[in-house]
């Protein structure tokens, strides 16, 4: 799969994720959230930066727990919640966020 | 923000509307059941009896087929009907003379009634490759072609005690393959090929170094990328490496097959549970009907048969008459690779001089 | 899906007189998804590997969990099955059904799906297999319209299941069928979105015969048990002895602890050294039963053998009661503790049985604030090496 | 270059000059033997019989003991005596009517017979303060206040069956420890003290790394010497280290002290061989006496005694009637210390619902 | 040494009915190495410590072992014990000795040490229990004067020893005697200049019941057993049960494969299932004995804890014919296999037994060319991790 | 312990071991022979100088199937033997060529 952004093609997996991790940016991002049906507030990106900037330290996507752990410590008690995740990302920050953070698709545990 | 206005989280319908009004009657006052023929059961309670017959399913199955199921539920068993844990279908009857058609029916319509006692039930088993990426072989064709040579001991209650058989497409084992009288396990023999040109954009490096059990992954780098590399000597070809990173597919149509294991068992009655042991290390995939397993399962089902004592699951069984005794009654070939070399290896060496000659 | 369907391999899956999947399948062959199912299938078995990708992540909205996401390799070949995921439905205890009920799921997955289902899946999951990413919306609305709801997957809360217990079997110590309805409708957040370590799998059986194998495939086993004495009908066992049963040979010698003694017809246990491993009571149902001091108990950990081989579950609780008027209460507690120690000390993907292995009952129990109890044992240390805690400082001196 | 004109290499002397005639004669070709009263022994040849009686011995002893013995042997033996595997005194008579008058002899000087079949014999055990550098405790010390009490057990024969004790001063376990059915074992409570000013002198480092069990050293700079830092929650005090590194000391007189552990047994007789559980993880080094260590090995011994079936060791009594009851009738503690947490930990822990309540 | 000896605390272990060892020691306290050996000791008994150095490295010439060094921290008060070595003696087979030759070694101990012995150590060896360097030699001298030799130590093979066997014992299943000679003089290099990667023990027991506990203390156990059936006297059977001896409670129902009947007067035993554990012949000595079919199982590897646990060694060789005829060849040949083995693979301080743990009994069978076989293990692995070393290659389809 | 050598006081343990083994040199290697009754020859050298080239890399007095196997590969066949080490130093290789060499005392197993 693939899709059109701004003149350059992207490729994508069968669940929408992209390719070359590399090619992401911020419009990618944003164009992603639009096709899940998610508008991306300052709240989303707070989501998808912590994600990124974690990814780019450990070379892995943060376990939900820590997700939230660090969420709360960062941004407050009321964000640090799978709850808020949920509100921000309905599909999950496994299915969702990471998508549109530009992160390797979620394997294993199914 | 996306506003969810649907029904979630309201779980499963109480399973009160599922039961047969005898049984909401009796519920928790059943005094003792009784097995009336091979697959037919009667519970006694307080104020009645229920009487259950149990048949066979393929677990994959239609929707036509269970709507043959709801069919005769509603014909012959007031509209009840429950799975059990090994994916039989229990009718459950308020009248007993609903049996007879009811089994009769069900054989005009190729479902055998049984799995009882000391019978082989279901086989409990996984996807294959009707659905998993990880399936070393099929898991539904593997419990058909099984089955059918072992009919006679659903239908019928001539073993010694119940004996049970699981089948896994992979070493995930999603099932009981690892508590099983026989179990049937689907296994590469080969490590995981790596796709260099793909692993650094699928996979998370350090999840997929952790994931192996032996420490054969390592980090490396390939034209300026992160990737991994495996020590293929440490490679013991779990496939736990796979299953966190896609880029290390193991399937290998010359190299997967099939082991054989055995003496398993769950239930604490006599002795604790018992892990499964190698019987027989690998046997080649052969669909559509894996002659060398059904021989091979068949063989130690009629050893055992022949052999055990009243009340004795296989692991009992073979307990009373040692290892060596089982390879020479079963005729089954000791082999290096039955000699445990994973972590707790050093458990399973003899300690003693207890042995027979 | 245009071709004819031809599968000479799998058409020798149609002999023999066990029920045939195959025939099955074929007999919905005229929807596509199930042709060319059949025909990746025929492809596996000619070439001996599996033609499905890896993985897949699709769900539903509000739900991190409930889908198993599945694309064929070779969508050009078979275009049916380019998608074909597994939608996980949440049984209900026990699994008990009304053909009402039943059919009114399958009307539902005949049209939004493949019409294909595994009854049930190993954890206990209804699984319906086989359908499209945008299908999965509407089978969700129509699932729950009928009052059905998914089940678990990925790190999360599994489906509970539980045995048949109390709703026909005699030796159901507490109620099973209750207790996993409770379990399962407290914990939806849980069960749906995961947020775990690892998948967390709770098995109920009612008695030590555990009949959902709960203590191989579970982390949580919770076991129906008894205290105190077996309750014996003396005579019933004198019209098992005048019927010529063998008691001898199959109850007494069989019994674990040679508990058991016969006198004449009467049959003695000696309760203090019985173990309670039910096969007295298996043999002769209708002259021996549980006691009357019920409850379960409560074991963590079994499991598969990724990664560091297969785990039993470890007994942690030998008895709790389990009292429904309560609201079953004490489980709840009891289980919030384990997950709390888990998720705070537990790494990614570490099962909560190789997290116990990893560090040690000792430091567990402590964790979840449950004394240690030789019962949770087969023996003390066989190794001096001992962590002593306490000892005299210079100045106590 | 220095030449050796010695003997050496000689090896030990031929075991034939020390056979006594009728047991030369018999070697190999007895019949069967018979127990004649607490003690003594007779065993049946082909061509006669020869007569054992069996001498408590402290194992320390001095020349004047054994020439005591050598004299006693040499008036009632024919001169031939030989020790047992557990250190008694065993004197071969031809003459059956020697038997009484060297027992009464032994008896006079202080010496009990005794130690056959189902008593209590003597104490197997190491150097402890008499020689050792490593010990927690004293051996011999702790064997004469143990068998002091445990006395009647060695002459009489009123045991379940035969009850194996011994003493070891440290982890190290020069004896019969880790197989006997009850063992006592000094040990320290505290980690190593390094004495950094010596340590680079008198210990390899990568050795001293390498004794850890638990990988709590690692090698520091300290003052630009190389020496080693011990991680003290890792250190459960072994003293491995210290036996390759005389600069980390344990001993502690505050801390150190005695354990008392159980069931364990080597012959492969019934069961296969067994390891000493732990029993009680700590009791104080109260020398000359003991009083804690004896008063707990006694009730271990009484209880046994009063409870245990014929033919039945400690541990298979204890394999009987469950280890919660052992506590219970015992009356020690069971204490979060009993819990294996070292390498094979998770083969103790109980894995079904089988238990006593 | 010139104060008076005060020992309060060593007195009140003179009381009590055991002999006593301080009673003993002091009826040499003349002798100033004794005297302030006491004195040493009395003050550990006080400050609950012991007195003596680390190590010591002392020995004879030509010797790598066989001395023990020791040496008092506090020369200054005790000067008698400020040398304090041990010599290890080692001791004929099976402990036998003639009061003529004890004498002998006890004139040269009394003249040039301590006069204070272990008989023995736990090794076996008649351990001669505190002299000075400079005794050394002489002692050395005058011991092989009189056909004595020195025992092992450090990294060599160890003094061997055996129990009774067929000296004075009717279940000898070889010639433990024999052997034992047989290897400590063929070894006599490996026994006295180490060069092993640690200690290398051997213990020979004549039958099953292990009377010098070789499994559990010796890195190569060699357990006398036969092969065919026990042999049985039928009439002795019946004096047993005619004196009333309960053969149906001591003997069937004990005998751990259950393989043991009794008609009437006659004892059957299924020696197909018979695992040679002895029991019956134990408490049957008249009636029973072990087959005719003779000779050793040998295990390898039991140990003391240190490092990685404790452990009782791994049956390796189930059955081996003990041929004194043919030199004891059999046993000499595999005994060297694996001596090389170890020594090529073995790591510093790694005991056989920890190396068999650490290589895998797969890898050390075929290391040291002996079959695997079912018994040698208690189970077949339970774990799916096998590596396969056959597999076809792409070409060979 | 201690012995004077050129002037020099050397401190030694109770079996003779250097306690400062910074102090070595080969003055202090002769003397500590002499009085082993061990005269120094080549082949007593190579011994020597082995076991401190050895120590000195890996801080571990070498094991002596390790020390036999290095003279054999270094100095040939018929100095590769126990037997060999033995004639050198007839109290053997750790009491002897050890103290000699300067190396820390062996412990452990005795
Ligand atoms: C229906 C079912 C529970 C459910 O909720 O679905 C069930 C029902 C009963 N079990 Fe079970 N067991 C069921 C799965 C199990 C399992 C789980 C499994 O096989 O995966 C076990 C553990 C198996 C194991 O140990 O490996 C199990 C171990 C037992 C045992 C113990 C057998 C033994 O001696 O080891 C008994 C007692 C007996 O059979 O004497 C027992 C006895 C019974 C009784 C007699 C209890 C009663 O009084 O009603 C029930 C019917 C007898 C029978 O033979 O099936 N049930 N039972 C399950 C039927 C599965 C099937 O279709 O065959
Ligand atoms: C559908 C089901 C098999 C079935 O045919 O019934 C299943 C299917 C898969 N399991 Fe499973 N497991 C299923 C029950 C089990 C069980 C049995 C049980 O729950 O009683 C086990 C063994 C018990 C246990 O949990 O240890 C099991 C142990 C695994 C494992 C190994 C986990 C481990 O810790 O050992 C994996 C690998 C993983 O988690 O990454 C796994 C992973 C998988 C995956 C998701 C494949 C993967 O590598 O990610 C499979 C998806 C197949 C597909 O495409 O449909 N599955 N899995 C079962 C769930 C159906 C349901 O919800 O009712
Ligand atoms: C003399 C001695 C061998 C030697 O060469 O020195 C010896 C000699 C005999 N042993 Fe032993 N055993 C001797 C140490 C052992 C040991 C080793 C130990 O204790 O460290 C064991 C293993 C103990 C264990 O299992 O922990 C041992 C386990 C046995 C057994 C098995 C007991 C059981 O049922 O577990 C028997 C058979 C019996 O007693 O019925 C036995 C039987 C015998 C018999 C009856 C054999 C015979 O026919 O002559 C001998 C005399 C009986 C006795 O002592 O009760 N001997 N015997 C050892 C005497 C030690 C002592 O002074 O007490
Ligand atoms: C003298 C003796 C104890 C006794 O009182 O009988 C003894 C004494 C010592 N043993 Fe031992 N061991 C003695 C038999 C044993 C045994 C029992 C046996 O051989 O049957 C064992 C347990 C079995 C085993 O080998 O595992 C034993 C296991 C140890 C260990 C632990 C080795 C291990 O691998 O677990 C050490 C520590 C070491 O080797 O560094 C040790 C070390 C020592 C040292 C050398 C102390 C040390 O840390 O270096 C002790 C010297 C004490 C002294 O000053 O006299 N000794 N040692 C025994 C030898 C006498 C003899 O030659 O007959
Ligand atoms: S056992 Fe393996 S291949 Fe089979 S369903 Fe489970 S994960 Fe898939
Ligand atoms: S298949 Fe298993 S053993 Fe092999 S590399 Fe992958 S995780 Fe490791
Ligand atoms: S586990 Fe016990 S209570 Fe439940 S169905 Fe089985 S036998 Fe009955
Ligand atoms: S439940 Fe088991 S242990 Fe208890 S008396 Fe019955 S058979 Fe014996
Ligand atoms: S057990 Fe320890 S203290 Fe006692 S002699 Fe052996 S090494 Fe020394
Ligand atoms: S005493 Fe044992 S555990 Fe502690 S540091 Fe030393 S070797 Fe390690
Ligand atoms: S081991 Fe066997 S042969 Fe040796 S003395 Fe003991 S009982 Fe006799
Ligand atoms: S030797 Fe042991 S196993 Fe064999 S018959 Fe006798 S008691 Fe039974």
């Amino acid at each position: 799969m693939s899709f059109e952004l701004n003149g350059k093609s992207y490729e994508t997996d069968d669940d929408g994720y992209l390719i070359n991790l590399e090619e992401w940016n911020e419009d990618v991002a944003r164009y992603i959230a639009q096709q899940e049906g998610v508008e991306m507030t300052d709240a989303h990106w707070e989501v998808v930066n912590f994600l990124r900037d974690y990814y780019s330290e450990y070379k892995i996507a943060p376990m939900i727990k820590i997700l939230i752990k660090e969420m709360k410590k960062m941004f407050g008690p009321e964000k640090g919640s799978n709850a808020y995740l949920y509100q921000l990302y309905p599909a999950g920050p496994a299915l969702q966020a990471c998508k549109i953070a530009g992160l390797p698709k979620p394997t294993g545990c199914v | 923000m996306a506003t969810i206005e649907r029904r979630t989280d309201i779980g499963p319908p109480h399973y009160d509307k599922f039961l047969h009004p005898i049984i909401k009657e009796n519920y928790g006052k059943w005094k003792y059941h009784d097995t009336l023929r091979a697959g037919v059961l009667v519970h006694v309670g307080e104020t009645g009896s229920i009487y259950t017959v149990r048949a066979a399913s393929p677990r994959l199955i239609s929707t036509n087929f269970i709507r043959l199921m709801t069919g005769l539920a509603t014909k012959y068993a007031d509209g009840y009907l429950r799975f059990t844990s090994r994916n039989n279908v229990e009718f459950l009857l308020g009248n007993k003379d609903n049996i007879d058609p009811l089994i009769k029916e069900l054989s005009d319509n190729g479902v055998p009634v049984g799995g009882l006692n000391n019978s082989i039930s279901n086989v409990v088993h996984t996807q294959g490759w009707v659905h998993c990426h990880s399936a070393a072989t099929d898991a539904s064709g593997l419990v058909k072609v099984v089955m059918d040579e072992l009919y006679e001991y659903f239908v019928e209650m001539k073993l010694p005690h119940k004996l049970r058989i699981a089948v896994a497409c992979c070493l995930n084992m999603c099932g009981a393959v690892h508590a099983s009288d026989i179990a049937i396990l689907g296994l590469h023999r080969t490590p995981p090929r790596i796709d260099h040109s793909t692993l650094p954009n699928l996979c998370e490096i350090p999840t997929t170094v952790a994931s192996c059990p032996n420490n054969a992954i390592r980090p490396t780098s390939i034209e300026g990328k992160t990737t991994v590399k495996v020590d293929e000597d440490k490679c013991m070809y779990c496939g736990n490496c796979f299953t966190v990173c896609p880029a290390m597919p193991l399937a290998d149509p010359l190299n997967d097959g099939v082991s054989i294991w055995v003496g398993g068992k769950i239930s604490n009655a006599r002795t604790e549970p018992m892990f499964t042991k190698l019987a027989i290390p690998f046997l080649p995939n052969n669909p559509p009907r894996w002659p060398e397993v059904t021989e091979a399962v068949k063989n130690i089902v009629e050893v055992y048969a022949k052999n055990a004592k009243p009340y004795e699951r296989v692991g009992e069984w073979i307990n009373r008459i040692g290892w060596p005794k089982f390879f020479d009654l079963t005729g089954i070939e000791f082999t290096k690779y039955h000699l445990d070399d994973f972590r707790y290896a050093g458990t399973t060496y003899r300690r003693s001089t207890q042995n027979r000659y | 899906m245009s071709d004819e369907l031809k599968t000479p391999l799998l058409d020798e899956l149609e002999k023999g007189p066990w029920p045939s999947f195959i025939t099955d399948l074929k007999s919905m062959a005229d929807r596509p998804m199930v042709k060319d199912l059949l025909g990746q299938l025929e492809k596996s078995y000619r070439d001996k590997r599996g033609y499905w990708k890896h993985g897949g992540l699709v769900g539903i909205m509000g739900y991190g969990g409930g889908v198993i996401g599945r694309y064929s390799a070779i969508p050009e070949d078979f275009p049916g099955v380019s998608h074909f995921h597994t939608v996980r439905v949440n049984q209900p205890s026990g699994w008990f059904y009304t053909s009402e009920a039943l059919n009114e799921i399958m009307d539902i997955w005949d049209e939004h799906g493949s019409g294909l289902t595994n009854m049930h899946g190993s954890t206990g999951d209804m699984v319906l297999l086989g359908t499209t990413t945008q299908e999965l919306e509407p089978i969700f609305r129509e699932l729950t319209a009928k009052d059905w709801d998914l089940g678990g997957s990925g790190s999360d809360l599994r489906t509970p299941s539980c045995c048949i217990g109390p709703a026909r079997c005699e030796n159901a110590c507490y109620d099973t069928l209750a207790l996993t309805y409770n379990i399962t409708h407290k914990y939806q957040d849980e069960l749906h979105r995961p947020m775990f370590n690892y998948k967390y799998k709770i098995k109920m059986s009612g008695c030590p015969n555990d009949c959902t194998a709960a203590m191989a495939r579970s982390d949580m086993a919770i076991i129906g048990i008894w205290k105190d004495d077996i309750q014996i009908d003396q005579s019933a066992i004198a019209e098992y002895v005048d019927a010529g049963f063998n008691i001898q040979e199959y109850v007494i010698e069989k019994c674990p602890t040679k508990c058991i003694t016969l006198e004449g017809k009467e049959l003695k246990i000696d309760d203090s050294d019985c173990v309670k491993c039910v096969h007295c009571i298996n043999v002769l149902p209708k002259a021996l039963s549980p006691g009357k001091e019920r409850g379960a108990a409560i074991a963590l950990g079994g499991k598969a053998p990724i990664v560091d081989g297969a785990l039993f579950a470890t007994l942690i609780v030998p008895f709790i009661e389990i009292d429904e008027e309560n609201g079953f209460e004490e489980v709840h507690d009891l289980l919030e503790r384990i997950w709390e120690f888990w998720d705070e000390h537990g790494m990614n993907r570490e099962r909560i049985g190789e997290f116990i292995e990893r560090v040690t009952l000792k430091t567990f129990l402590e964790g979840i604030g449950v004394e240690p109890m030789p019962q949770q044992i087969t023996q003390p240390r066989d190794n001096p090496y001992i962590f002593y805690e306490e000892y005299f400082e210079e100045e106590t001196e």
